[in-house]
């Protein structure tokens, strides 16, 4: 398993694309945006841009599948954790006392 | 007669190659893995304050908007910059090792480090304020227990607590709870973090790190990586949401 | 017997490879660690036991005669707490794990041995701030710590207890790490995933649980001492909290603690059923699998706790139908073993009585769950005997059968010398016994109406907790008879020979007591798991055959 | 005791025996299977014992067959379970229209419950026979849980919300009622009886003791006296805060988009938290009331609202207890 070395000009990318991603999302937050997009845009936004830091810094892009099990598996438990806490949330109102 | 034959398959090898390792390839692949698991479970840590965030910013959002725009949004935004800043110099520290540019290693390793302490010295002047403002909630500091000042109608001191849409004192408290509980456990992090890193630029100017061995840096950049993913996450929940009723 | 090996270990033995307190303290042996932490789970097994017989003592009568309602309240609390932190969840994986996952993979330690030394110290401080607070003042919560009570009306060491949890799962959560990455990076060449045996596959699913489940719980127990000594928090409604979520928390690592205690059990009797058997184990590939099953499925089913607590009945129903689903993969393990059997050639050493016990009573065990599983049962059930003697049934028929099963099957590994074979079945016996006596009756009254972590009770209760307190009795003296002769003979035992039982494993291909490096050369693995070959044709990798 | 089942506690409410009969579905099918395996093991164990040291069985690989056999059944029995038990779990939580509402009020150690009469009891409930009875349920501290074996319900007991559970009695006598949730140190004292009695013993019993104001008036009055009527209006006709008048079992359409129903948590919530839950068309406005009223307040709070349904509002007849229109309690005399 030889390891793959990732280019400077990449990181660099990566990096101007953080930056511009922050500016973005302070910007957008003082806009009033209707329905919850404000919630969805910032929330959008940091995924952008944790994806980026695990795919390029992290180099989980370049790793064996096993890395890329791991991080997903992660993913899928805070998952379950939110989804099957929250169906509880959400579903408490629909039988009345 | 076996044992000496172990002994001289290591003495052939790299002399980091610790005895139960077959190779330095195996040791390398162990120790990824082994961080990568490592923040999966510190995923899972943080996934339970996240999870109580989501709740109670539905059951009182007046209050989380209210509390929200009390937080210095400026400091927060220089404090996101500075971490990806930090994140990008820790890549090419890693990317230094690999390639054996040993000064750009030593020097970016260094410029982290500072980074991670700049970060922390700003969260401790926002700490600070929220001191100031008898922010720190319930009775977590001795002898100051949370007693922001409610700012009135036409109030606009930065320093009280401007509550609008009905929200109560006590809801505030609980964001307070919230946001001190996530940001103290990131900023632990951040310690351990630059801890970690005070051992790594240490042990790269005693010139131990190489090509072939590089792993320990690599292995520290990716714990370094997740607790930036953290606040990238923790920077617009905690400082944005809300930020547009003002 | 005598034509078989002769063992003539050459090499020194990892118990004589160094003496002296430090070269224990500071080993990185992962046979040494099994060991250090072999003797502090039984240490807390002891104060465990020790509030059983205190809570069986009391229940004798109906009024609280014996010790104070807050005392008794301690009492069960402490129980719960030191049983299921400290030793049912380190039991098997920090002990027989510890030993017997590098050696049947074929490696020369975990992966990471200086962290394996690390976790058993973090488990000792966690242990012995536990113990701090216990002797302190002790902990009245119940070992479910439920909100608000904990945070603010308990009036004892909650926080300190708390700590001691807290500081007790990172051991776990290094543990679980530690294994999984062994057994990712360090198996043997040729041994492949579906040579692995299935003690490995039980363990890799064990710790895929502590390593997501227990980060849950650590943050939990934090926010909750914080909640209680800074009267600040998320879980109080006095203070807009909502003491649901922290039932949600707890029990998203709590259902799956559940299988963390058992799934390394369900390791151990493959390897006895299969062993003593001399037989593969019927569906290999379904066992193995359904063990990742169960670790996944485990974490999906947590809110079946929550039936009666004010959770939607929506969700309720969700988890209903997702705890009836975690039922089938153990189903299958059962039949699986059962027809492993299947003209078989079945030997009755101790190992293979307790695997039997444990069959019988998983069985009982994992269908009663049923009862809890079931909606509208649960609600009559939940917080009654039942419960109790469901759970029961499960960690102690199941997981403490399974791991004194273990512990005899690898006791002239660990320790080069032999039990005495009949002292171990007479003790079996009366262990299974003692258990049913004590929890069948439980069963009964769980569903007449009794509701757990009562003092006092009404008196139509009597008769069935005399037969518990007798049962209990009985369970007491088979399992002292243990402890009493595995102690006696590590010293005056039988020496053991490298494979007594006549086994294809690879820890049997090395010397007993093994090398600190477990094997010579590193093993090339070129049979499949549970192949038995004429005992003859077992290739040796130890040296002891020169 | 007519009918006795050893090992089954006595069954005294319509749902009990629901309960019972999916109790003997799961203890035979439990029974059966451990006695299937069990033998089977033993069967095997002793056929197949060792004969000789040497002895190496033939391997077997296993069989897709058998495997798929042994997850199927299993799995069609465990969704039989399932889906028997959803059916009547939902049937024990869906309240019933028409009950007897009592409000129960937990504390450290003692269960206080409160007729919509204003009849008070610590530590015993009566009920009707016959007459389907609606616990609506809180705590002032701790989560406690309102267990009676006999009639097979237990719920919860939770501070800062309500919850509720029904059931109706099929037998006078006098049956246990026991704390089921740990709650601290005297947490087995924490019991006490439910006392079912005919019909008409239990309104004598319910007009027995008639110095007592319903909670309903003691809710009117609480209205005034906490200032309510400056928003919602003296009664309940609405104004800078929404109607209340008719508002109890209504469906509210809230600000946030979602519609719910003015169930009594959702008046409860309403109070506590006036911002969780805000009405379309109003401001935020309303201050909470939280750590100002007690839980027994709340309660009159509550009993009062739920009496203003119709133009009229006026809670029925005051004075009187039948806060809530029951046919049986309409019944009951008036004082």
């Amino acid at each position: 398993m030889s390891e793959h070395i990732v280019p400077v000009k990449v990181y660099l990318t990566i990096f101007l694309a953080l930056m511009v991603g922050t500016v973005v999302t302070v910007w957008a937050a003082f806009f009033d945006f209707p329905w919850r997009l404000n919630t969805i845009i910032a929330l959008t936004i940091a995924s952008v841009k944790a994806t980026l830091v695990v795919l390029y810094f992290m180099h989980v892009r370049y790793s064996a599948r096993l890395v890329w099990v791991i991080v997903a598996s992660a993913l899928f438990w805070m998952g379950i954790l939110f989804a099957l806490t929250l169906s509880d949330y959400f579903t408490r109102e629909w039988l009345p006392l | 007669m076996t044992e000496s034959s172990v002994a001289i398959d290591h003495a052939t090898s790299h002399p980091a190659l610790q005895h139960h390792f077959e190779n330095m390839e195996q040791q390398r692949e162990a120790g990824t893995i082994g961080m990568w698991v490592f923040l999966v479970t510190e995923i899972m840590f943080f996934g339970g304050m996240f999870l109580a965030y989501t709740l109670y910013r539905s059951y009182y959002p007046a209050a989380f908007a209210a509390a929200s725009n009390h937080l210095d949004i400026t400091l927060g935004a220089i404090n996101t910059a500075v971490l990806i800043v930090s994140s990008f110099t820790m890549a090419l520290a890693v990317y230094g090792t690999q390639v054996g540019r040993t000064r750009m290693q030593n020097i970016c390793l260094f410029l982290t480090l500072v980074l991670g302490l700049t970060f922390l010295g700003i969260k401790a002047v926002e700490y600070r304020s929220k001191y100031e403002d008898r922010l720190i909630p319930g009775r977590l500091i001795p002898g100051r227990e949370f007693g922001p000042q409610v700012a009135e109608a036409n109030d606009t001191d930065p320093h009280k607590l401007h509550l609008r849409d009905g929200a109560s004192v006590r809801q505030v408290e609980m964001f307070y709870w919230i946001y001190f509980a996530m940001t103290g456990m990131h900023a632990l992090h951040m310690v351990i973090g630059a801890g970690l890193l005070t051992v790594i630029l240490i042990l790269s100017l005693r010139g131990r790190f190489s090509p072939e061995y590089h792993s320990p840096v690599e292995i520290s950049g990716l714990y370094w990586h997740f607790v930036d993913i953290v606040w990238i996450f923790l920077f617009p929940l905690l400082y944005l949401l809300g930020r547009h009723v003002h | 017997m005598e034509e078989f090996f002769i063992p003539k270990p050459t090499r020194v033995d990892y118990l004589k490879a160094e003496y002296g307190l430090k070269s224990w303290l500071l080993t990185r042996d992962h046979k040494r660690i099994a060991l250090l932490y072999l003797y502090s789970i039984t240490f807390f097994f002891l104060i465990g036991s020790v509030y059983a017989m205190l809570i069986r003592l009391e229940l004798l009568t109906p009024q609280g005669d014996l010790m104070q309602s807050t005392t008794y309240n301690k009492t069960f609390t402490q129980h719960g707490i030191i049983m299921v932190f400290f030793f049912l969840i380190p039991s098997i994986p920090a002990t027989l794990g510890n030993f017997l996952v590098p050696m049947m993979i074929g490696a020369k330690d975990l992966a990471f041995p200086r962290i394996n030394l690390l976790s058993w110290y973090i488990y000792l401080v966690g242990g012995l701030v536990t113990i701090y607070a216990l002797l302190a003042g002790g902990v009245d919560t119940g070992w479910t710590f439920y909100a608000p009570f904990s945070t603010t009306f308990s009036n004892s060491y909650v926080v300190a207890t708390g700590l001691g949890i807290f500081i007790n799962g990172f051991s776990s959560i290094l543990t679980g790490l530690n294994f999984i990455v062994t057994i990712h990076t360090m198996r043997a060449p040729g041994m492949t995933w579906f040579r692995l045996p299935l003690f490995i596959w039980a363990h890799y699913a064990t710790s895929l649980i502590m390593i997501l489940g227990t980060p849950v719980i650590a943050i939990t127990i934090l926010l909750l001492a914080f909640e209680r000594f800074a009267g600040i928090g998320i879980f109080d409604p006095a203070v807009g909290g909502d003491p649901v979520l922290f039932q949600h928390l707890f029990w998203f690592y709590s259902h799956p603690a559940v299988y963390i205690m058992v799934l390394p059990g369900m390791g151990v009797i493959s390897e006895l059923i299969a062993n003593f058997s001399r037989k593969n184990i019927f569906g290999y590939g379904f066992v193995a699998f359904s063990s990742l099953a169960i670790a996944v499925f485990g974490f999906l089913v947590w809110g079946h706790h929550l039936f009666v607590a004010g959770q939607s009945i929506y969700a309720g129903m969700i988890f209903s139908f997702l705890s009836f689903a975690v039922a089938i993969p153990s189903a299958i393990k059962v039949f699986n073993w059962t027809a492993t059997l299947y003209k078989a050639s079945i030997s009755y050493e101790t190992p293979m009585l307790y695997a039997l016990g444990f069959i019988g009573l998983f069985t009982i065990g994992g269908m009663t769950g049923l009862f809890l599983a079931a909606l509208a049962t649960d609600v009559h059930l939940s917080d009654t005997y039942f419960v109790v003697a469901h759970f029961h049934y499960i960690m102690v028929g199941g997981t403490l059968l399974a791991y004194l099963g273990g512990l005899h099957y690898w006791w002239p590994k660990i320790s080069g010398r032999m039990y005495p074979e009949g002292w171990g079945r007479f003790s079996a016996l009366v262990v299974f016994v003692g258990f049913n006596l004590t929890f069948l009756p439980q069963f009964v009254m769980g569903y007449m109406g009794m509701p757990r972590r009562y003092h006092m009770y009404p008196p139509e209760f009597q008769v069935l907790h005399v037969l518990s307190t007798a049962g209990a009795s009985i369970l007491g003296v088979g399992l002292l008879i243990p402890v009493i002769y595995l102690m006696w003979s590590m010293r005056y035992g039988r020496i053991a020979e490298a494979n007594p039982w006549h086994l294809p494993g690879l820890e049997w291909r090395t010397q007993s007591p093994p090398p600190t490096e477990n094997f010579d050369v590193t093993p090339v693995v070129t049979w499949e798991a549970y192949e038995f070959a004429p005992p003859e044709e077992t290739e040796v990798v130890g040296t002891f055959r020169e | 005791m007519q009918t006795w089942v050893p090992f089954v506690p006595e069954s005294a409410s319509t749902l009990s025996w629901k309960v019972d009969a999916l109790y003997f579905f799961l203890s035979g099918v439990t029974i059966f299977f451990t006695l299937l395996i069990s033998g089977v093991l033993i069967f095997f164990v002793l056929k197949y014992r060792r004969r000789s040291l040497h002895e190496v069985p033939r391997p077997v690989a296993g069989s897709h067959k058998l495997e798929t056999l042994w997850s199927v059944i299993p799995f069609l029995i465990a969704m039989t379970m399932f889906a028997w038990g959803a059916q009547l779990y939902f049937e024990q939580f869906r309240s019933p229209q028409n009950a007897v509402e009592v409000y129960v009020v937990g504390k450290q150690w003692m269960w206080k419950i409160q007729h919509t009469t204003g009849q008070r009891e610590i530590n015993q409930l009566h009920v009707p026979v016959g007459r389907k009875v609606k616990l609506i349920m809180t705590s002032e501290d701790v989560i406690h849980d309102f267990f009676i074996p006999a009639f097979r319900i237990k719920t919860d007991v939770l501070p800062g919300r309500y919850t509720s559970q029904w059931f109706e009695a099929t037998k006078p006598g006098t049956y246990h009622l026991f704390c089921a949730e740990y709650c601290g140190m005297n947490h087995s004292g924490m019991i006490g009886s439910v006392i079912v009695m005919e019909p008409r013993d239990f309104d004598n019993w319910l007009s027995g003791n008639t110095n007592q104001q319903s909670p309903a008036v003691a809710g009117q009055q609480l209205f005034q006296t906490l200032g309510c009527v400056s928003c919602h209006g003296a009664a309940g006709e609405g104004g800078r805060g929404p109607a209340l008048a008719g508002l109890f079992g209504s469906r509210v359409s809230l600000a946030s988009g979602q519609t719910v129903t003015a169930d009594e948590g959702y008046l409860r919530e309403s109070i506590v938290n006036p911002q969780g839950k805000l009405v379309t068309g109003f401001g935020p406005i309303m201050p909470t009331f939280q750590g100002q009223v007690t839980e027994d307040q709340l309660v009159q709070l509550v009993a009062f609202i739920k009496s203003l349904q119709g133009q009229s509002s006026q809670p029925a007849g005051a004075g009187t207890g039948a806060a809530v229109p029951s046919p049986s309690m309409q019944a009951a005399p008036i004082k």
